[in-house]
């Protein structure tokens, strides 16, 4: 009896022809999911590529995720800091011409930090740090990072952050829902007061994804939450760039 | 050297559960009489050379694009004396 | 004033020095000068004040700690003993695993917050120097009673800072307790351990050889943090009338520490490094002392060197210094740029300090002049040692005739029911999760089980699937009514703990928490502790690697319960084997492993119910702790159990509410013809567990345990969605569940 | 309402991560000069009734007993204007 799920079906060749899809996780210092989500993607079939935060080369990788932890010790703000690093610039420049990137956690926090996702991250509403298996709504199957799941589908992945809380003013709030630019939603329970139960949002294009949630701590049965819920983050971008 | 500080505060109408947690905390501390609380930051920064408009131009474009998320937070700045 | 150099000290042998003021007694500073041939200079009498202190030279203790080797049993597993930084257990495959436990109970009682925050950072320092990667933390926390206001202060502040740091190291919490007693109050224990996985090979020592080498600290710049803390902190009652002595509380930096543990740990890989010592207690005294001591030369040291925060500080502040997140290496020549190179990459401050000389001095030097010329082995190992005297206090006999098994009990059934719901919900009792929810346990990937199972377990090798449990226990209530029994009780339901989730228990590491040593009924429990535990770890064949000391918990004339935590190691070999405590599969067989004997002494219920303690408590029977052990691993590994409990305070109705609940099933309970249902169900007897058995199992389980003589009751099934205790009462569990989750919550609202 | 602004910072020989960490950044933002750089609470208090010296005496026990842990951090207030 294996306690690994075997690599999805979707890996294989990678969309610019070099074999298996490569997926960028980045560290900043004080970067703590960079080896968990570089095993996320592993066990989704894809090539896991450290990258690292004074490097503005992507080493061409097709995909970059920007994972959980607190960088720079979250001082200032949540993602303040992390934002200016080299490989932002890039990042950025990347994303807007069309690279699928995800950002979870703090990830989330440095691409509200950079504005490519709009609004901003708070304290939670009880001020303490929470960490729990989570129910959220899959509200958009449309963006890079959810392909493989059903608009309104129901998934738990566990959650961990003192700084979870989403605010945004009540325009983008409504610009976001119009466009349908709420990506996750939390059931049941809203964890930390954030506003219209956004748990993660995506860019107008798609492409761009954050969310509070660890998608890349539900991928294997005997570990974590022991769901395996959030492999298929991983798996929708080897679906999105082989169709792309 | 001269001090520069700068206050970043929550915008008004940004949840500040900090400062309401002290405001709750207040009464049963024997402290009546306080009707709001909001709980900010305070840079307290050392600077080298004058404090002219110049620097202070430079100081105010940092707490804008740093030291401030302007999406949530005001700031001010000013000279300390 | 002048430079006290060694110089100017030989010149003026007879001016006074505040070594009083240091902590050092008379005959210890009498015993330095001799030591010296001269008296000290200031910077020597900084070094050797904090390095002889209580709690770096272990002086009170160390006479009764040598029984832990003179009776450690036969253990291939043990690769490095007693007196390194942690101890280092084999796992297999060519793994090795370091655990260990301390204690920032003073601290904590300061500054909830920072206390128990670089708490956290020391023992991470502490597994990170022996050349393992931290991969989880636990925290063993005792607190005053739960409604006493300072409770609310000291609690919500230990447990953000422990979850602070903790979660921003990037350390998954996987266990620890939480335990509240009046006999806290005003000195709460805030223990906190660690453990690191590595390869045979990388175990590294803190030793300074190689005539020639550099000597590099980096991590955080020096600042005049924690000075005389070490000395003036663990030598002398916390008394709030004398500011003066008010330890200095120091703040944590986890980021630094988080880039601390990746450098350090790219430097090892690299193969940079022949000695290291983290920085913590004593600072720069101590690990330069204990680096050259334990090296095979002398030491140089250019204190001009040390990168300062404040460049105020003086020579002998700076030796003195306990600011956190640093680390001191000793490198080649040759590997110094590459080393310096790692640290930038992660911008961590590094610099030469000084060097490995073939002396066997330790010299400081401090603008040019030398201030400290020793031998290092007489600051780091040669302290003092005291034989306290000790006795069995006298009130000691009439605490044991006050016997729980004749307070009242519950008239009826409804009684008996109305006590189960006072237990449960007691906050003892209740559900630490409003603490334990506020700790990451999922980080780093690899975490099988964390609160509220039995023993935290993490994975280790992803191919084979090996992986390590940790469990912590203590009962000072126990431990306040027989010493020696006590210390073996926390011990075997550490065990115990640790074999419900299926991992073969290794090894040993403790935090002896106690009152003051210069009060005799102390000394004698302290003793008793020590004898029972280092007893035990023979009988069980698990060696103590490593531990902790914290005398001096007490406010005036009272003490603290004797409080030894007891932290085991295991092994399991296929993670996928573990056993959680749920109950989760209806139709499932319940069976009781072991004997329940009248034994109410110094149990959950009398506290909650009479608010009492008094008696003996529980018997301890190690052989069969080792049975009930085997049969449980056999039982996982073969796949005969699919839930396991282990029965310890509040006895079986709290272990069955508990996997209950987890499991979101009910029980349904046939008190055995005979048994008297209270006692059944509030009895602490040792030695005993629950366990689900899938009724194909049935047959080939009872077989098992009959053929090794292990006593077994069948007692209910897994059926409803209530705890019925038939021919008694019957509790829905939603009722349960809020008796049981509610209390912490509304405590500290 | 008055306004009364409570400054809380950690005292100058406690280490400040926070500020450190300000400060490392800036130069790699293209700010230089700025030496050191300090980081505390601000809290602005709404008091009821007068800001007279027995109201300002209690705001002060209120920082000394809560608002400021006195063992690491020094406080200052002050009525805004
Ligand atoms: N302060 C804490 N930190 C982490 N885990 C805790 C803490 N307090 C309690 N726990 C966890 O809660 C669960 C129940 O604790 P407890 O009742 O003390 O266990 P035991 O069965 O050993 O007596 C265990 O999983 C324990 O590790
Ligand atoms: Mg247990």
């Amino acid at each position: 009896m294996t306690a690994r799920p075997s690599p999805a079906t979707a890996g294989g060749d990678g969309p610019s022809g070099r074999g298996n899809t490569r997926v960028g996780v980045i560290t900043f210092p004080g970067t703590l999911d960079d080896r968990d989500t570089q095993r996320a993607v592993r066990l989704a079939g894809a090539e896991a590529v450290p990258l690292w935060h004074r490097d503005k080369d992507l080493k061409q990788v097709d995909a970059v995720v920007l994972p959980g932890g607190f960088s720079y010790g979250d001082y200032l703000r949540a993602g303040a800091i992390s934002r200016f690093s080299p490989v932002m610039e890039t990042v950025i420049e990347q994303a807007r011409a069309g690279m699928p990137v995800l950002g979870i956690c703090n990830g989330f926090q440095v691409l509200t930090e950079t504005h490519l996702l709009p609004g901003a991250m708070l304290r939670n509403n009880h001020l303490h740090f929470i960490c729990r298996d989570q129910k959220l709504r899959v509200e958009n199957a449309n963006t890079s990072w959810t392909a493989e799941y059903e608009a309104g589908q129901e998934i738990s992945i566990p959650l961990k952050n003192i700084d979870g809380r989403y605010v945004a003013d009540e325009r983008t709030l409504d610009m976001l829902e119009a466009e349908g630019r709420v990506a996750f939603r939390y059931l049941d329970t809203n964890p930390n007061g954030s506003l219209r139960d956004i748990a993660g949002i995506t860019n107008e294009a798609g492409n761009v994804v954050g969310l509070m949630p660890h998608p890349e701590h539900a991928v294997e049965p005997l570990i974590g939450s022991g769901r395996t819920d959030g492999l298929g983050f991983f798996t929708s971008i080897l679906k999105k760039l082989v169709n792309a | 050297m001269a001090r520069v500080v700068v206050d970043v505060m929550l915008k008004p109408e940004i949840l500040d559960p900090q400062g309401q947690a002290v405001q709750r905390a207040l009464p049963r501390l024997g402290f009546e009489g306080i009707a709001d609380v909001r709980q900010g930051k305070r840079f307290e920064l050392e600077v080298e050379g004058p404090v002219d408009d110049a620097a202070l131009a430079r100081i105010r474009e940092m707490a804008e694009t740093f030291l401030a998320n302007t999406v949530i937070e005001d700031f001010t700045v000013r000279v300390d004396s | 004033m002048t430079l006290d150099t060694v110089k100017h000290a030989t010149e003026t042998p007879d001016i006074d020095q505040p070594w009083a003021e240091l902590g050092l007694k008379q005959d210890e500073y009498e015993r330095v000068r001799e030591i010296l041939g001269r008296r000290p200079t200031g910077a020597e009498l900084a070094m050797y004040s904090v390095m002889w202190s209580e709690h770096c030279s272990y002086k009170s203790s160390k006479v009764h700690l040598k029984q832990f080797g003179e009776k450690a049993p036969q253990s291939d597993a043990l690769l490095v003993g007693i007196g390194e930084n942690a101890g280092v257990v084999d796992v297999g495959q060519g793994y090795a695993v370091t655990f260990k436990v301390e204690s920032h109970n003073h601290p904590s009682y300061v500054e909830p917050y920072q206390g128990a925050a670089t708490g956290v950072g020391g023992i991470v320092r502490d597994i990170i120097a022996m050349g393992a990667r931290p991969i989880a933390v636990v925290d063993p926390l005792r607190f005053g009673a739960a409604d006493h206001p300072d409770t609310k202060r000291v609690l919500p502040g230990v447990v953000s800072g422990i979850g602070g740091y903790g979660n921003c190291l990037g350390l998954p919490n996987i266990g620890g307790e939480t335990v509240f007693d009046a006999c806290y109050q005003g000195n709460p224990l805030v223990n906190a351990g660690a453990i690191g996985v590595m390869r045979h090979e990388d175990i590294h020592l803190a030793k300074a050889s190689g005539s020639g080498n550099k000597v590099i600290l980096y991590g955080a710049r020096t600042g005049g943090d924690g000075i005389g803390g070490a000395s003036i902190l663990a030598s002398e009652t916390f008394d709030e009338a004398k500011p003066s002595k008010r330890p200095a509380v120091q703040v944590g930096d986890p980021f630094q520490e988080k880039l601390l543990i990746e450098c350090t740990l790219e430097a090892f890989a690299e193969k940079l490094v022949v000695g290291i010592q983290d920085l913590g207690a004593a600072g720069l005294s101590c690990a330069t002392s204990e680096l050259a001591s334990n090296g095979s030369g002398g030491m140089r040291v250019e204190l001009d060197d040390v990168p300062l925060r404040d460049s105020t500080l003086s020579p002998e502040e700076i030796l003195m210094s306990e600011s956190q997140e640093r680390m001191c290496a000793v490198v080649e020549p040759s590997k110094v740029e590459r080393f310096l190179a790692i640290c930038e990459k992660w911008d961590v401050t590094a610099t030469v300090i000084g060097e490995v000389t073939d002396g066997d001095r330790l010299e400081i030097f401090w603008h040019g002049e030398m201030i400290v010329d020793v031998d290092p082995r007489t600051v780091a190992h040669d302290g003092p040692v005291y034989e306290r005297p000790y006795a069995r206090p006298a009130w000691q006999d009439a605490l044991q005739a006050d016997d729980a098994n004749k307070l009242a009990r519950p008239a009826d059934a409804d009684e008996l029911r109305a006590q189960v719901l006072r237990l449960v919900s007691s906050p003892n009792q209740a559900s630490k999760s409003w603490i334990t929810g506020q700790y990451d346990h999922f980080v780093q990937g690899n975490t099988v089980l964390a609160q509220p199972e039995d023993s935290g377990m993490i994975r280790i090798d992803e191919d084979t699937n090996l992986g390590v449990a940790i469990a912590t226990d203590g009962n000072g209530r126990f431990t306040k009514l027989d010493p020696y029994t006590g210390a073996q009780l926390a011990l075997a339901e550490a065990y115990r703990n640790v074999a419900a989730t299926g991992a073969k228990p290794l090894a040993v590491s403790d935090c002896l928490n106690f009152g003051s040593p210069e009060d005799p009924a102390v000394m004698w429990q302290f003793a008793e502790a020590i004898r029972g535990l280092a007893d035990g770890c023979l009988e069980m064949g698990t060696p103590v690697t490593g531990g902790n000391v914290s005398l001096y918990n007490q406010t005036g004339e009272a003490a603290i319960h004797p409080t030894p935590v007891v932290a085991v190691l295991g092994v399991i070999d296929d993670i996928s084997r573990r056993t959680p405590i749920a109950f989760a599969d209806e139709g499932h067989l319940i069976y009781l492993l072991g004997d329940t004997k009248e034994e109410l002494g110094g149990s959950a219920w009398s506290q909650v119910v009479h608010d009492h303690l008094g008696g003996l408590p529980p018997a301890v029977d190690l052989g069969r702790e080792k049975l009930l052990a085997e049969i449980l691993i056999s039982a996982s590994r073969d796949g005969m159990v699919d839930a396991a409990h282990d029965l310890s305070d509040g006895g079986l109705i709290q272990a069955l509410v508990e996997s209950c609940l987890r499991g979101g099933k009910g029980a349904r309970i046939v008190v055995p013809d005979g048994v008297d249902p209270f006692v059944l169900l509030f009895s602490e007897s040792a030695g005993r567990a629950i366990v689900a058995v899938p009724r194909s199992e049935e047959l080939r389980f009872n077989d098992m345990c009959g053929a090794r003589g292990l006593p077994t009751t069948r007692i209910g099934v897994i059926d409803g969605t209530e705890i019925d205790i038939q021919g008694q009462f019957s509790i829905p569990l939603s009722e349960l569940k809020v008796a049981h989750e509610e209390t912490i919550p509304a405590i500290l609202a």
